[in-house]
């Protein structure tokens, strides 16, 4: 055929809809953008989505069908959890799979066997990154030697952090105070009533934007002022839940949104659609997946499973719009990929710094 | 036989259930001051007649005229016009007490004292409902209930009282209580009554006119004397000479 | 005497403050044919729901063929022979006539769990007779040819047919009836009047009835006994109770 | 210590006050079809979406936006009646087939907006002033959650008072238990449910408003219905005072749960509380049953 | 066959089999549970711990899936059954939600909230088909005869059941056991299925589903409960494409089908031949509310 099928799957309904539906329109900036540029080897591109609801079992309904339509390449499914029930139909299938968010380490490796699960590969950070970043991060620079932490005890990524930031953080000598909550709550007073008589100096959030927004609006209700440091779950939607509590507020992101090749992406999205995009960070990972799918389209010059799933293996220092993609074979995550903090003030997200653990 | 204008009047009415007609075509003239009986066998479709006057099953063909004017379609629409039915088989409202049944039956009315007399009324005729004024409905002795369904339809005023089967399971001594009572309801208060019956024999003794139906037709009428005199109805419907 | 079934001794039930049984005793002979009178919330159909377990007493006791009732549920009373009517129709209006019948009949013929899900075994055979005797039920109570109609389309009349041929069903050595004849009119009480004694000689019944229509009672049952404010008032044949006092002003009123 | 106490306390009866508000609503429904509605939730969703438009795209102050999503909810309410429920009644009075449609009606309305606004976490702009109140020196109360009970409490009241004391209210309970029979009385049995179903809506949209100010405002908000519901059981269905009891419980059981036990286990908590109210007052602590007599 | 279309067929059984257990109980009994999703994720868990951690065959796990969901559904009925109507719906609801938050909180043995991965895919097509023919089979066994009149009396008046010798508290107590034996095995062939469980997948949404799938088909018709299953599973899966729009047209598909036709497609009656010729030609008639 003259065309090639990528598969994606998003949550176009339910809870996590608000991330689906951007990232299906950043995948389809990027790929009308390939496409007007003479396609893949001569071959125009071709997005299939399919709703995953947010459950895993519409994820494998989703992803059968798609595998069914003889697709051999799949972008999407957002969450860990989707991913590793994924994985041993696109093993068997040997179709392979890019995650724009699924960020526990499980996700693409199999603990038990010890093994690299062979077609799932993501493009975010690790939990234990972010955790890492974060505990350092609120140590070194910021100062604050004793931390409170509210976690989703449902999530995958939100306990992975969680984990990693309480391991950093009091190997480097600091206190941690958790306290867990379910995702779905919206009421956070009576976590936030016992972390604020601790006496701790942050709140540390590794949570989904609502939840932070939620969080940052009630500890503020509360009379508690503490330096807030929160996780990729950022979004600009929270400022109208939070509202100007939470200026001054630091995040760990993957991206940095002042960046211009970033805000190129955001450019385009804002002329094919008459709108600004919502979520950025949605936006500009899916765009970088076509992209990563691409140029492993490209080099495998084949579009069987197995030679993308070879060739995205084997991806090294391809430029996104984000960052310089090189897969670890390994782990099947991105290597080095660095992390970035940046700031909240007014209605707007401000660069820091980039940080690296050392 | 009768040269008053008639106050409730049906003409040709038909009701079916699916497939069942169980009304074909029927005519009765109920006039005013009058108490009329409508006697027949289980199943001949005396209370789907009655529940196809309130309106409570759908018509399928004929008309229903209170007064000369077209008696519109919804039960209650079919109560402000002036017209109450005690039903068949009680239907008290369980849950509410007696005199919140009672309440309910003066819906149609605005003021309180006119219900506050008319309760009264209901109370001197069934002392035993004032007994029992604030036990649940539900909880009623069977004959206690179907006093209490009587007086609710009394509650209303109504200018044609409908009364399906009102001596269902009430002792006798009661029995001859209320057909006495009614009497006095209709030549007191001149309130036209139509009622089904099967106690054919009271209900002839009772009513001034009557009516026989036979599967869901009207077979015959008259005045209720000759009918109690009538071979026919003797037999079927009296049980014999007693 | 004859053998007793049932014995009632000193029964009293109060709700709240209503004393709606009071000291009631009474001994029911095997095969009798007894009736209970009394004016309306006399506390008749409350005897019933003692018998049968549907209310507990507040104090007596209740013994049928000498055994004690007290400790038992409404279903094991039913299995140890008392079956009943209920004045309020309690039909399966949804069901068929004939559904209704052999949800009672099964009750004689019953199968294991096994052989339901398998149907091998007894389940055949069973289940025919189960069908089979509902039939010949229906047939006896005139309501065979409308086996098939939905029970709460029934005319009301028929509705009371049905429930004693529900309750018979059930092969009690007691029946109790509930106002069998409400909402019959005199022919067709007549005709009840055949069908309950045909049912009590052809089944070996005992049989304890509620009535309100005289006709009936004073025709059918030797034995009546009159209930007023809860309490016995009068005992005996039809002659004694339509000649007692207490009776007629209680109860039958001063004849029309 | 005491101090986080009455704290978390003070946290509990502010959740459990804008549970009441949904809870009474529901309930009032419940007492007259027998059936829970669940596109109650839907009736928030409406009331807190025509509000936050109403401020953000309308420019109305808070007062016209809120009368008018009170407005909205009770007119959308009074729809899903006249196009599902009423139908489906005059067919059959299995309440079964409410529940279900009312399951339907909550996707349908649920997912309007999923599909017209989207599926993001919005929020009402603050429309309470945000201090608080000191009550006598120890502890403060946010304007907020002292504004949440008393408007829980005047609606209360007025309800109750209107069900005992009204002809209608009378009506209501009637046609609760039969409603043909009811309209054999005389009462315009239709008018009388769009009437209760206005005001379960209006009820709902103070809720939904108070919920999207307190928290956030998204297609599935409906979902904290739930809890509301169970409220409403444990309080005894039905009952205005039992559900609004049963949600100030639930609100200081959950927020004490969280607080002293774990919040990983305050759901398990709240459930088992529920399943052992039932067991012990199998009707609720404020309903009575009234059995039919055989 | 296309493994998609193996897909649809095996969900079709699962959601057919418990579709049946919940038609039981729903349908025959009267008793509406909106936590059956909770039994299913029993015969899940069973399933996956027994395969994954023991090694055991799936045939068995499958199984014991089923009996100890039965188990458990008979030890919370004795007590929770008493309750009636609307408190027993939300009732178990909440019993629904408990099963699924302590297998949230099962720590290593169900891996929480995280979910179970690698389970063998055992549930092919042959798997689920025979699982369904041979359910399907006892059940509607089961249900014409003595059992089925007797769960239909409890349904329609439990007063009356009793005096007419059913002790009816056994009867509700046996039903669920019986639906709860039904979605165990459904919740194991699931896992099979899907080769991954997780508790959110066993949410009041799903026990929602079940109920929606019962009534949709008719109340009391155990072949409306597979009719239902199996056109609610194929409106999902045909409007998967109209993706966004798919819940919403689900949800009006159901009120729809409420507001045409409330006692469902097959109302209280069974497939048969008679039954499709008076549907065809009109002759089936519309009963006539009585209250
Ligand atoms: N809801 C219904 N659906 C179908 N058929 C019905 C319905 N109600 C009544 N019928 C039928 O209509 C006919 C007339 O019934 P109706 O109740 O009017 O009789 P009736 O004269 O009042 O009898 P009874 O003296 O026993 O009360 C009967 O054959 C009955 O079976
Ligand atoms: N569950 C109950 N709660 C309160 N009072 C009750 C209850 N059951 C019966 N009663 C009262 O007990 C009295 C006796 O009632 P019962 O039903 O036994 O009367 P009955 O003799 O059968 O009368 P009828 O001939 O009218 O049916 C009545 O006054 C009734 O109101
Ligand atoms: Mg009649
Ligand atoms: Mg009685």
């Amino acid at each position: 055929a003259d065309t090639i099928k990528i598969g994606f799957l998003a949550s176009l309904t339910g809870e996590g809809s608000t991330f689906g539906q951007e990232q299906v329109r950043g995948a389809e900036v990027a790929i009308d953008e390939i496409n007007a540029a003479g396609g893949v080897n001569g071959k125009q591109l071709e997005l299939i989505v399919y709703d995953d609801r947010g459950r895993q079992e519409d994820v494998i309904v989703s992803a059968r069908r798609l595998i069914d339509e003889g697709i051999q390449v799949i972008g999407g499914a957002n969450s860990s959890g989707m991913v590793m029930a994924l994985a041993p139909i696109l093993e068997k299938a040997r179709v392979p799979l890019v995650s724009p968010f699924a960020s526990n380490p499980a996700a693409t490796f199999d603990v038990k066997k010890k093994k690299v699960r062979p077609y799932v590969f993501r493009l975010c950070a690790t939990d234990p990154w972010h955790g890492t970043v974060m505990a350092d991060y609120l140590f070194k620079k910021l100062g604050v030697k004793t931390a409170a932490l509210l976690h989703d005890v449902g999530s995958e990524s939100s306990e992975g952090v969680k984990q990693f930031f309480v391991e950093r953080y009091t190997q480097l000598g600091g206190k941690v105070f958790s306290y867990g909550y379910r995702s779905g709550d919206v009421d956070f007073r009576a976590q936030l009533t016992k972390a604020k008589a601790t006496g701790a100096g942050a709140l540390v959030m590794p949570s989904m934007y609502k939840e932070m927004g939620l969080m940052v609006k009630q500890a503020a209700e509360l009379g508690w002022k503490p330096a807030l440091l929160g996780g990729d779950g950022f979004s600009m939607t929270m400022y109208e839940i939070a509202g100007d509590t939470m200026n001054d507020s630091y995040w760990s992101s993957n991206m940095d949104l002042e960046d211009k090749n970033v805000q190129a992406v955001l450019a385009k999205y804002e002329k094919k659609f008459g709108a600004k995009e919502a979520e950025y960070t949605s936006v500009v990972m899916a765009y970088d997946i076509m992209y990563a799918i691409s140029d492993a389209l490209k080099r495998a010059g084949k579009y069987d499973g197995e030679s993308i799933k070879n060739a995205l293996e084997s991806t090294k220092n391809l430029q996104l719009a984000h960052f310089n993609l090189t897969m670890d074979p390994a782990t099947h995550d991105p290597l080095a990929k660095p992390l970035v903090i940046q700031q909240f003030r007014s209605g707007k997200m401000y660069y820091v710094e980039t940080w690296t653990v050392k | 036989m009768n040269n008053r204008a008639s106050l409730l009047s049906v003409n040709n009415l038909t009701v079916n259930y699916g497939a069942i007609q169980a009304l074909k075509g029927v005519n009765l003239d109920v006039y005013s001051g009058e108490i009329v009986a409508v006697i027949g066998a289980n199943g001949a479709g005396k209370s789907t007649l009655m529940n196809a006057i309130m309106g409570a099953v759908p018509r399928a063909g004929g008309e229903v005229f209170l007064d000369g004017k077209l008696l519109p379609k919804e039960s209650f629409n079919i109560v402000s016009a002036g017209i109450s039915l005690s039903p068949e088989g009680r239907k008290v409202f369980a849950p509410l007490t007696v005199i919140e049944n009672l309440n309910m039956g003066a819906f149609p009315i605005k003021n309180r004292e006119e219900i506050y007399s008319e309760m009264e009324k209901v109370f001197k005729l069934f002392p035993r409902l004032n007994e029992r004024k604030t036990q649940y409905a539900g909880t009623l002795s069977g004959g206690e209930q179907q006093m209490l369904a009587i007086g609710r339809a009394l509650m209303a005023k109504p200018r044609v009282l409908l009364l399906d089967e009102p001596s269902l399971g009430l002792a006798p001594i009661i029995i001859s209580e209320i057909f006495k009572e009614l009497t006095e309801i209709n030549r007191q208060l001149g309130m036209t009554i139509l009622i089904v019956e099967q106690n054919a024999r009271k209900a002839l003794l009772l009513s001034h006119r009557a009516y026989v139906i036979q599967t869901g037709q009207m077979i015959m009428e008259g005045n209720s004397s000759d009918l109690l005199h009538n071979k026919d109805v003797e037999e079927a419907y009296l049980g014999g000479n007693r | 005497m004859d053998k007793e079934i049932l014995r009632l001794e000193k029964v009293n039930k109060s709700f709240g403050g209503v004393h709606a049984v009071k000291d009631i005793s009474m001994t029911i002979a095997k095969g009798e044919l007894t009736a209970i009178i009394g004016p309306n919330g006399a506390g008749k159909t409350t005897i019933f729901n003692l018998i049968s377990g549907v209310y507990k007493v507040s104090s007596g006791d209740i013994f049928f063929n000498s055994k004690s009732l007290l400790r038992f549920r409404p279903d094991q009373i039913v299995g140890m022979g008392i079956s009943r009517t209920f004045q309020n129709l309690r039909l399966f209006n949804d069901a068929s006539v004939l559904e209704n019948v052999m949800t009672a009949m099964q009750q004689q013929q019953k199968y294991s769990f096994f052989e339901a899900v398998s149907h091998l075994g007894r389940w055949k055979n069973k289940e025919k007779a189960t069908k089979e005797r509902s039939m010949e039920l229906l047939d006896r109570v005139g309501l065979a040819d409308r086996y098939m109609q939905e029970a709460g389309t029934l005319p009301y009349g028929l509705q009371r047919r049905l429930e004693m041929a529900r309750a018979i069903a059930l092969e009690p050595e007691l029946l109790l009836l509930d106002e069998p004849a409400a909402g019959m009119n005199a022919e067709e009480i007549e005709q009840l009047n055949q069908l309950i004694l045909k049912i009590h000689s052809d089944f070996n019944l005992t049989i304890l009835l509620i009535e309100h229509h005289m006709e009936l009672v004073m025709k059918i049952c030797p034995h009546i006994i009159c209930v007023n404010f809860g309490a016995k008032i009068a005992e005996g044949t039809p002659n004694e109770i339509q000649n007692n006092k207490d009776v007629l002003v209680a109860y039958l009123g001063e004849d029309d | 210590m005491i101090e986080i106490l009455l704290r978390q306390i003070l946290n509990g009866l502010s959740l459990g006050s804008v549970y009441a508000l949904i809870a009474v609503g529901y309930s009032l429904v419940y007492s007259i079809l027998l059936f829970s509605n669940f596109a109650h939730g839907g009736f928030l969703v409406v009331g807190g979406y025509i509000c936050y438009y109403a401020m953000l795209s309308a420019g109305m102050d808070i007062t016209t936006a809120a009368v008018s999503a009170m407005a909205g909810a009770g007119v959308v309410a009074v729809f899903t009646d006249r196009l599902a429920y009423r139908p489906i009644r005059e067919r059959s009075s299995r309440t079964i087939y409410l529940m279900i449609a009312s399951m339907g009606i909550n996707i349908v309305i649920e997912n309007i907006f999923v599909v017209t606004v989207g599926g993001r976490f919005r929020a009402l702009p603050a429309i309470f002033p945000s201090g608080s109140l000191d009550l006598g020196g120890i502890i403060t109360a946010s304007y907020f959650d002292l504004f949440s009970l008393l408007i829980s409490a005047i609606f209360l009241v007025i309800l109750q008072l209107f069900l005992i004391k009204t002809k209608w209210g009378l009506a209501i309970r009637a046609a609760a238990y039969n409603l043909r029979t009811a309209g054999l009385m005389g009462v315009n049995v239709n008018r009388l449910i769009a009437i209760v179903f206005f005001v379960a809506g209006v009820l709902a949209a103070v809720g939904g408003i108070f919920l999207s100010a307190r928290y956030t405002l998204y297609p599935q908000m409906g979902g904290i219905t739930i809890k509301a519901f169970i409220a409403a059981v444990i309080g005894g269905l039905g009952s205005l005072p039992g559900a609004v009891m049963g949600s100030l419980v639930l609100g200081l059981a959950e927020m004490l749960t969280t607080a002293y036990i774990s919040s990983q286990f305050r759901d398990i908590l709240v459930f088992s509380m529920l399943i052992l109210t039932l067991l012990f007052k199998p009707t609720g602590f404020f309903n009575k049953q009234i059995g039919e007599k055989v | 066959m296309s493994g998609y279309l193996e897909g649809i067929i095996a969900l079709l059984c699962i959601n057919c089999i418990a579709g049946m257990g919940v038609s039981l109980l729903t349908g025959f009994t009267g008793i509406f549970s909106l936590g059956h999703a909770g039994y299913m994720a029993i015969g899940a868990y069973t399933a996956a711990v027994m395969t994954v951690e023991y090694s055991i065959h799936w045939f068995p796990s499958v199984i014991c899936g089923g009996i100890l969901s039965m188990a458990v559904g008979w030890l919370i009925g004795i007590p929770t059954l008493k309750l009636d109507g609307d408190y027993y719906s939300i009732a178990s609801l909440g019993l629904g939600e408990t099963i699924r938050l302590l297998i949230e909180n099962g720590g290593s043995v169900t891996n929480g909230a995280r979910g179970y991965p690698g389970i063998d895919a055992f549930t092919t097509v042959p798997v689920a088909l025979s699982f369904l023919v041979l359910m399907a089979v006892a059940m509607f066994f089961l249900i014409s005869g003595n059992y089925g009149r007797a769960f239909k009396a409890c349904r329609d008046d439990s007063q009356a059941s009793s005096l007419l010798g059913f002790h009816t508290a056994h009867y509700r107590v046996l039903s669920l056991a019986i639906s709860a034996f039904y979605c165990g095995i459904a919740g194991a062939l699931m896992a099979g299925y899907m080769s991954f469980v997780q508790p959110i997948m066993f949410d009041s949404a799903k026990s929602t589903e079940l109920v929606a799938l019962v009534v949709f088909g008719g109340l009391g018709s155990m072949s409306g409960s597979l009719v239902g299953a199996t056109i609610l599973t194929l409106v999902t899966e045909l409007f998967r494409p109209m993706s966004k729009y798919r819940m919403l047209v689900y949800g009006i598909v159901l009120v729809l089908i409420m507001v045409l036709r409330p006692s469902g497609i097959m109302g209280k009656h069974e497939l048969s031949p008679e039954y499709i010729k008076e549907f065809i030609t009109g002759k089936r008639k519309l009963a006539v509310v009585k209250r």
